[in-house]
């Protein structure tokens, strides 16, 4: 063991974000922490470069690294050991890099403060960027962080990261902020510097696809515990602990067979205030008894009373696709063109793009940021100008009078990507969902509460939240408010914009579920944009591929998915 | 992340020990020039024989250059001053709002009213207000004119921003969608939250209104005699001040108090905003 | 290039608008400039003559048209009041504003990084913010007064008003400088300082200090070399439009501190509305902020390259 | 170097004024002539600040005709203009009939104007008059002799003690001593001259020493230097700022005399005197000087401060209540003096509404004769001479003013006088005159105000002419 994390605590604002931690890496290993968002990794990782955020300090336990216990050292002498022996790598590859000095000077700087002159500095800094693998190294040293891709700018920062060969990397989500595509690239790229090198990485993800990957062996955190650890294979394919199974199960994967409903861990993420002095997943826990709840389970690789005997990966509903219900698209838009700005800096999002949606049908639409998939949403709702003919229920959004739009505003609803933007902070949700009722009057005032309430119970939210402001409710209950001001008008169809992206993996599973329910019993058609090809496949009947605003390759999911024509869209079901 | 409604801030805003003090600043100011002039009963524009006369039982702040009570007079002129502010900043404010969201609205419209507030910066608030206090003579009309104007450009393009900043966020869109019109977009969604960003500058304004009256004092434009104003006591008093220091001191101390509390309100409120 | 090129158009039409602002507002301010020229008892005949001579009986488009001609001819006519070359008479006070000016410029961020600087350290902090909040509060006019009364009047180690050439006396005339400019900076910089001092605390949130931590940068280099220079932003743009004011602001400087300049001229101008002269004076104010704004846009980019490559590409 | 020690050497002096020397208008009566008109160039006589006789200057003696119509005027010999030229009888006509030209903005060119023809003799002038003119020699003690090759051309050249030198307009003025001064070269070689406006900055320079005179400030502004009594206080006879409240006579209610005395009784003219002129004015009901030959005692204090005759007389009148106007121009003395003036009113019963507006408009105003009611303002020259002041100034001319009084009484009383050329005569002529002022009351005095110079003391024997204007040519400057 290179790095051993022993028991470690972390309190965070007198909280206990992190509690009882134990990890350990070998040189060359790859270690895969997987958990959900706040369930510590960031922590547990900054403790260890010793950089926790003011207020948040380690209060218990160790951190071994070739014998010294980092959590005594002094600030001068962490220092020392940052970026020499450890390295980090961090998410948003652009707000870490500062942008106001070249990409080669924040190389060299790395080397400089640990000794380096200035000269082989410089030259180094070309050297790790061609290493990393950034096309003509040599001149692109001069450039400004802006003037690179999100792919390069991650090379940039793991570059800057191995600097000085350290013997451990941690790597907080070093994939998250990327389209799949270039995602594939910087997991090899780890892999192979892991392989030069022989340093140990330890990779901070909420995703089971890269463990999968790239990881030799795996821990499972959630609520600042280990609940599980162990070789990546046998934690994948035979997990202990519920909860690595629940999370591994509501996560449809290219691999599996898609079912109708989701298997989903009920309930929200634990709140650190109120967590159980015993196992803290077993308020979701069906397996869970009194126990669980009041006395902490040992550690033998999975924290847990009741470990699954044998996995029950495999247990899930049959699923036949509903027969195409034969109804007539409401949505028709025949090659849509969208273009932002004016002549010299315009940008044409969207080009020559045609698609139909019918109710009770779902249309998936995949592609990497950028590719244009939200300006084509907005488009058939007409919330921005676009060339081409969009009509809803026989009208053209073009030319149609404020009567015509408010009819077919009621045909056509969207689910918004960011719950957190997409509510306005100073209405109660009561007042955000009665907004349609009022604007089209659809029933005299009186009713509206008992609709309201109706609403509520739809998308499973209990009724007094009506009394509610946004910021007074979690990420994935947001999104089902989201969901239901869409369901106000009756529409026949939704279009939901990423609609599970910004949740936690385990609620992400209640939300479609939701929509799937919508379609299934009330006949909506879902207009549905991810850019994670496991959900779309598992939930759509079409699939459109987009890449730079055009439609690369379209047809029934299962067809495209088992055998894609397109190169565009092998590459990107091969790196998923 | 999350936003707070904007009355919890002011709120907040009160909590933080610099807002307290600044509220309390200016609380005391108020009640001095409501309920001072009350309790004291001498008329601030009752003149004398005995003129800059230092500090005695009858005039516990001494006399003016014509025999008036000068406790009287400053008590009135903070006063006056605060009806300055009062009046001024929120049309300012309105103003300006307008002319932001206007601009921020129309394309054109944004163009013109854009170079208007250039032209507006362009002159320094002691020209503009010169120029204006020389137009419609000088008096109360003329300063509050002359903070109007000057203030204006800040608020419009803080609107502005702010508004633009509105239009690009999600729940405008949604609120679209789900068929609001245009007018109750902006009516429900758009402005309640750019009013928020605006009322942040109040306490600023204020405080450079109050600036700006005795600016313009100084150069004999700003409240005319015998109305008092810490302005014009200033300007009037700092000719004395090596015989009758308290004359300019006393007003100088308040006119710093009352910017001051200002001040540190407007930074408490700010430090909420940056919060949320 | 095209960036720029429209900064500079809409800046010349910001002059044009300002241009028929200030003429306009001239014409509005009630009192004859004749009159004013003839001085006290003046008979009306006399007051006529001289309204003739001045060409203020011509229509206001022929006047204004005149100006502006005079102005783009690089002649902006004689001055009312000294009925002389208004060129002829700029020079000493053209000269007093700038040093003025330069005092203002020099003294306004050096208190500026000072304040700011010390309100984010440790140990000043406290102090420093008191100080800024009193010099922000305490308005030019009122700290002026105390200045003088204090350095000239009782301890009498500064000259209280007055000016002195450069290029005669230096060393005597930076001391008539220094309390006009302790005047004009306190407030400034102030503000400059708690912009300065909000803008390192937001950077310091800022992802890329923790991948410099991270490389093992210490404290001392990371304040430096990342934060302060990502902070300096909003302090140049401030400050670039406080330089745009100092002519404005000399108004008031030189009313208190009996300095001949350009803002003397410009209130005196108004006051005897001597047309020409505060007109000229006024569009120079203006076109210093104008200016002032276009150059602190290019500052800004120099800071940031992402603004330049923008506005290059 | 500290630039607080360096004030002038002991040759040379700074003078510090309120207004900038202009050499536009070099015949006429300005703001700026007291501190450099009567150090660049000379007149033909002075008056004596006691006996009001003739002294002679450039005119070394003179001679009237019997019937006091013409007058041979000896001019002195030797005298030279500063550019070398000697002055000749022609200058002094050419002076003179520039003068009498409204042009020249001359105040006394309604008095010139009664000069006939001039002739020029051998280094003599003799003066022919339309009739007899009492007060010609006000006219003449008025007039700075100019160079008739140079005026005008924006070059300023005479025949005083200084001359005229760098200069920069609205700034600054230097002057050097005139060695060739036919009066003998002045002790002190250089004259600065610096404009500088706002009285605390003037009194804070000649309190750090920068400055050795101050002057042409608010006599008030000098008590409120705890320094005060550092410095010697030079005052001269009441001069350029007779204050008054002029009264519009067409304007209801002040169509009625009684009303206007009511006004006389109405202020404070002795509160007005201390407050605003810090004690340095005299107390009076009339625009000219107690001492004035002919004036009695009476008259001087036939208004003394009176509330309740006024209201008697208002309420006599029928005008309690009357709503009026009060107009001035802006400048702390007059914003005072308004300050004042309206409350004494509103005590006795008026409804006074305030017009204070910037010095400019104001002129406007008093110059178009649209002043409906009452407006405060200042005047000079009436403190020479009852005749001079009547026939100089425009609020108090016979025949058009700004009361817009028209009485041919008046006129008459006027022409009187310029022909009372004997001392009894011209003692009855102030007399009845000043009756007529009081009386009439449309012309009523507030204060007169003595001009003010606060001298560093080192500056010994600085003087002034009849006028207030500072004569230096024989200061000394002592340790
Ligand atoms: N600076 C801080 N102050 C207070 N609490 C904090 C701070 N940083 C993190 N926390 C809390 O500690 C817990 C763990 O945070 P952490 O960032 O480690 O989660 P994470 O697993 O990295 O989540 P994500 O996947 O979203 O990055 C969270 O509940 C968070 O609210
Ligand atoms: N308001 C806008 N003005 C100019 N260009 C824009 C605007 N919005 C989007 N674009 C550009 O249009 C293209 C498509 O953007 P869009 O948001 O539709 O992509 P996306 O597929 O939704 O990406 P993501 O998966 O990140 O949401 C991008 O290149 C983007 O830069
Ligand atoms: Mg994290
Ligand atoms: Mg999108």
């Amino acid at each position: 063991m290179i790095l051993e994390v022993e028991d470690l605590a972390i309190n965070a604002r007198g909280l206990p974000a992190v509690d009882g931690v134990n990890l350990g890496v070998r040189p060359g290993e790859i270690l895969g922490l997987v958990g959900e968002s706040g369930s510590g990794k960031s922590l547990t990782a900054l403790s260890i470069m010793g950089m926790l955020p003011a207020g948040v300090r380690a209060s218990r336990g160790s951190i071994r690294f070739d014998g010294r216990d980092l959590l005594k050292l002094s600030q001068s002498e962490l220092r020392e050991v940052r970026g020499k022996d450890i390295g980090m790598v961090f998410q948003d590859p652009l707000a870490y890099l500062n942008p106001r000095l070249t990409v080669g000077d924040q190389l060299a700087e790395a080397l400089t403060v640990h000794g380096a002159s200035r000269g082989h500095a410089a030259g180094r800094a070309a050297e790790l960027l061609d290493l990393v693998g950034v096309p003509n190294a040599a001149a692109r040293v001069k450039d400004y962080p802006h003037q690179f891709s999100g792919g390069q700018r991650q090379r940039v920062l793991i570059a800057m990261a191995m600097a000085n060969e350290p013997r451990v990397l941690l790597a907080d989500e070093p994939t998250t902020a990327l389209d799949v595509t270039v995602q594939a690239g910087i997991l090899t790229l780890l892999k192979r510097l892991r392989d030069e090198t022989g340093t140990a990485v330890v990779i901070i993800t909420h995703d089971m696809g890269i463990v999968e990957q790239v990881c030799d062996t795996a821990a499972v955190m959630y609520g600042g515990h280990i609940v599980e650890h162990g070789p990546a294979r046998t934690l994948l394919t035979r997990p202990r602990h519920p909860y690595t199974a629940g999370l591994l199960r509501s996560v449809p994967r290219l691999a599996s067979e898609p079912v109708r409903r989701l298997p989903v861990i009920p309930g929200a993420p634990p709140d650190l205030a109120e967590r159980p002095p015993g196992c803290p997943f077993s308020p979701r826990c069906d397996r869970a008894d009194d126990r669980c709840g009041e006395r902490p389970p040992l550690d033998d690789g999975f924290a847990c009373w009741h470990p699954l005997s044998e996995t029950v990966l495999a247990v899930r509903e049959p699923y036949t696709p509903p027969e195409p219900r034969a109804s007539e698209p409401v949505i028709r838009a025949e090659n849509v063109t969208v273009t932002y700005g004016r002549r010299k800096r315009a940008v044409r999002a969207v080009k020559g793009v045609s698609l139909t949606a019918a109710p009770g049908q779902t249309v998936g639409i995949i592609g990497e940021s950028g590719s244009g998939k939200s300006t084509l949403a907005r488009a058939l709702l007409g919330l921005l100008p676009a060339a081409g003919t969009i009509t809803v229920a026989g009208r053209s959004w073009a030319g149609a009078s404020k009567a015509e739009q408010l009819a077919m505003r009621r045909a056509v609803q969207m689910v918004f990507q960011d719950p957190y933007l997409s509510l306005n902070p100073r209405l109660s949700i009561r007042d955000t969902l009665a907004e349609p009722y009022e604007v089209h009057g659809l029933c005299p005032a009186e009713e509206v509460p008992e609709r309201l309430g109706v609403l509520m119970d739809q998308v499973g939210l209990p009724r007094p939240f009506l009394d509610r402001y946004p910021y007074q409710l979690s990420g994935g209950q947001r999104q089902r408010i989201g969901v239901a001001r869409s369901l106000a008008v009756e529409p026949q169809i939704i279009v939901a914009d990423e609609p599970v992206s910004a949740l936690d993996v385990s609620v992400q599973a209640q939300i479609l579920n939701l929509l799937a329910d919508l379609r299934d019993e009330v006949g909506v058609g879902i207009v549905f944009i991810a850019h994670d090809l496991g959900l779309v496949r598992h939930f759509c009947d079409e699939t459109l591929v987009m890449y730079q605003g055009e439609v690369v390759e379209r047809g029934p999911s299962h067809r495209l998915f088992e055998a894609p024509e397109h190169p565009y869209t092998k590459t990107l079901i091969a790196a998923a | 992340m999350t936003a707070i409604p904007a009355d919890r801030k002011w709120i907040r805003a009160g909590r933080s020990t610099k807002g307290l003090a600044g509220v309390i600043l200016i609380t005391l100011l108020v009640l001095a020039a409501v309920a001072g002039p009350l309790l004291l009963g001498v008329s601030p524009y009752e003149q004398g024989a005995d003129a800059l006369a230092g500090p005695s039982g009858a005039h516990l702040l001494g006399t003016d250059e014509v025999g008036r009570d000068l406790l009287a007079r400053t008590l009135y002129g903070i006063r006056s001053d605060l009806l300055i502010c009062l009046v001024a900043v929120p049309l300012a404010a309105l103003l300006g709002t307008g002319l932001g969201l206007l601009g921020g609205l129309t394309r054109w419209g944004g163009e013109v009213i854009q170079r208007v507030f250039d032209v507006l910066l362009g002159f320094h608030g002691v020209i503009l207000g010169m120029a204006i206090a020389l137009v419609i003579s000088p008096g109360f009309v003329a300063v509050v004119t002359a903070i109007v104007l000057i203030t204006v450009p800040s608020f419009g393009r803080q609107a502005r921003a702010a508004l633009l900043q509105q239009l690009s966020r999600e729940y405008v869109l949604a609120a679209t969608t789900v068929g609001a019109s245009k007018a109750r977009v902006l009516g429900r969604h758009v402005l309640p939250n750019v009013t928020d960003s605006v009322t942040a500058l109040f306490a600023v304004a204020m405080a450079n209104a109050v600036k700006i009256e005795g600016g313009l004092s100084l150069i004999g434009l700003g409240i005319q005699p015998p109305e008092p104003s810490l302005g014009t006591m200033i300007s009037a008093g700092s000719r004395y001040i090596q015989v009758a220091p308290q004359y300019a001191l006393v007003p100088v101390l308040l006119l710093a108090a009352l910017v001051l509390g200002l001040t540190l309100l407007s930074d408490a409120i700010n430090r909420e905003r940056l919060r949320s | 290039m095209a960036f720029w090129l429209r900064k500079a158009l809409s800046a010349l039409l910001t002059l044009w608008i300002s241009s028929i602002a200030v003429f306009g507002l001239m014409r509005l301010t009630p009192g004859d400039p004749a009159a004013a020229v003839a001085g006290p008892d003046a008979t009306a005949a006399q007051v006529a003559a001289i309204r003739a001579e001045l060409m203020l009986d011509q229509p206001l488009l022929t006047q204004y048209g005149h100006w502006i001609g005079g102005l783009l001819g690089g002649d902006p006519g004689k001055s009312f009041q000294y009925n002389r070359p208004i060129i002829d008479l700029l020079g000493e006070s053209v000269a007093s504003t700038v040093q003025l000016a330069i005092a203002g410029i020099i003294m306004i961020p050096v208190v500026g990084l000072l304040t700011g600087l010390a309100l984010v350290s440790r140990r000043l902090g406290k102090a420093a913010d008191a100080f800024a909040t009193a010099a922000l509060s305490l308005p030019v006019y009122v700290s002026a007064v105390i200045l003088v009364f204090l350095f000239a009047v009782r301890l009498k180690v500064l000259p209280a008003t007055g000016e002195m050439s450069f290029l005669e006396a230096p060393d005597l005339s930076v001391q008539f400088l220094i309390l006009p400019g302790i005047a004009l900076a306190l407030p400034a910089g102030a503000v400059l300082g708690r912009l300065l001092a909000t803008e390192i605390r937001r950077v310091r949130q800022e992802e890329f200090v923790l991948t410099a931590r991270a490389k093992g940068v210490p404290e001392k280099r990371i304040s430096r070399r990342h934060v302060l220079p990502s902070s300096l932003g909003p302090f140049v743009v401030e400050f670039g439009i406080g330089i745009g004011e100092l002519l404005g602001g000399a108004v008031i400087a030189e009313e208190l501190f009996a300095r001949n300049g350009l803002g003397k001229l410009m209130l005196d101008a108004v006051q005897n509305r001597d047309y020409p002269m505060a007109q000229l004076l006024l569009m120079l104010a203006i076109t210093i902020a104008v200016i002032a704004q276009l150059v602190t846009e290019v500052a800004l980019s120099r800071l940031d390259p992402r603004i330049r490559l923008e506005a290059a590409a | 170097r500290s630039a607080t020690q360096v004030a002038a050497t002991g040759k040379d002096i700074t003078l510090a004024f309120s207004a900038a020397p202009d050499p536009m208008k070099l015949l006429r009566r300005t703001v700026d002539s007291p501190v450099f008109s009567s150090l660049v160039f000379d007149r033909l006589v002075d008056l004596d600040k006691k006996t009001l006789q003739p002294i002679p200057l450039l005119a070394k003696e003179w001679e009237w005709s019997k019937d006091r119509t013409s007058l041979v005027l000896k001019l002195r010999e030797g005298v030279q203009f500063h550019n070398g030229r000697a002055l000749t009888p022609d200058d002094v006509i050419f002076t003179l009939t520039k003068a009498q030209d409204e042009k020249s903005g001359a105040q006394v060119a309604p008095m010139l104007k009664r000069i006939k023809n001039m002739e020029a003799g051998q280094n003599e002038v003799t003066l022919t008059l339309s009739g007899p003119t009492s007060n010609l020699f006000d006219a003449l003690m008025f007039v700075p002799i100019v160079d008739s090759t140079t005026y005008g051309s924006g070059k300023v050249i005479g025949t005083g003690p200084y001359v005229w030198g760098a200069f920069t307009a609205g700034t600054q003025l230097q002057l050097t001593r005139n060695e060739k001064y036919w009066g003998g070269s002045p002790e002190i070689e250089k004259i600065t001259i610096k404009a500088i406006k706002s009285p605390q900055a003037q009194l804070s320079a000649l309190q750090s020493g920068q400055v050795q005179m101050v002057g042409g400030i608010p006599a008030r502004d000098i008590k409120t230097t705890s320094a005060a009594g550092k410095f010697t206080v030079s005052v001269t006879r009441p001069s350029y700022q007779q204050t008054y409240l002029g009264v519009d006579v067409r304007t209801k209610p002040f169509d009625d005399p009684k009303v206007r005395q009511a006004l006389q009784y109405a202020v404070d003219r002795k509160r007005i005197a201390d407050q605003v002129y810090g004690g340095y004015a005299e107390v009076s009901s009339l625009p000219w000087p107690a001492n004035t030959p002919g004036v009695t005692q009476d008259q001087v204090n036939r208004y003394s401060y009176d509330p309740d005759k006024a209201r008697q007389l208002i309420k006599e009148a029928g005008a309690e209540g009357a709503e009026v106007t009060l107009w001035a121009g802006q400048t702390p003395i007059f914003s005072s003096v308004l300050d004042i003036v309206q409350y004494d009113l509103e005590k006795v019963g008026f409804k006074v509404v305030p017009k204070l507006m910037d010095a400019t408009e104001f002129q406007t105003l008093v110059v178009n004769a649209k002043l409906p009611g009452l407006n405060i303002a200042n005047i000079g020259l009436v403190s020479v001479s009852p005749l001079t002041g009547i026939s100089t100034a425009n609020p108090a001319r016979p025949g058009e003013n700004t009361s817009r009084l028209d009485d041919k009484k008046y006129v008459e009383l006027q022409q009187a006088a310029y022909g009372a050329t004997t001392d009894v005569a011209r003692d009855k002529a102030n007399h009845d005159l000043s009756e007529y002022l009081l009386e009439q009351s449309f012309h009523i005095t507030l204060a007169q105000a003595h001009e003010v110079v606060l001298w560093d003391p080192s500056i010994k024997s600085a003087d002034t002419t009849f006028l207030g204007y500072l004569n230096l040519a024989a200061a000394k400057r002592g340790a």
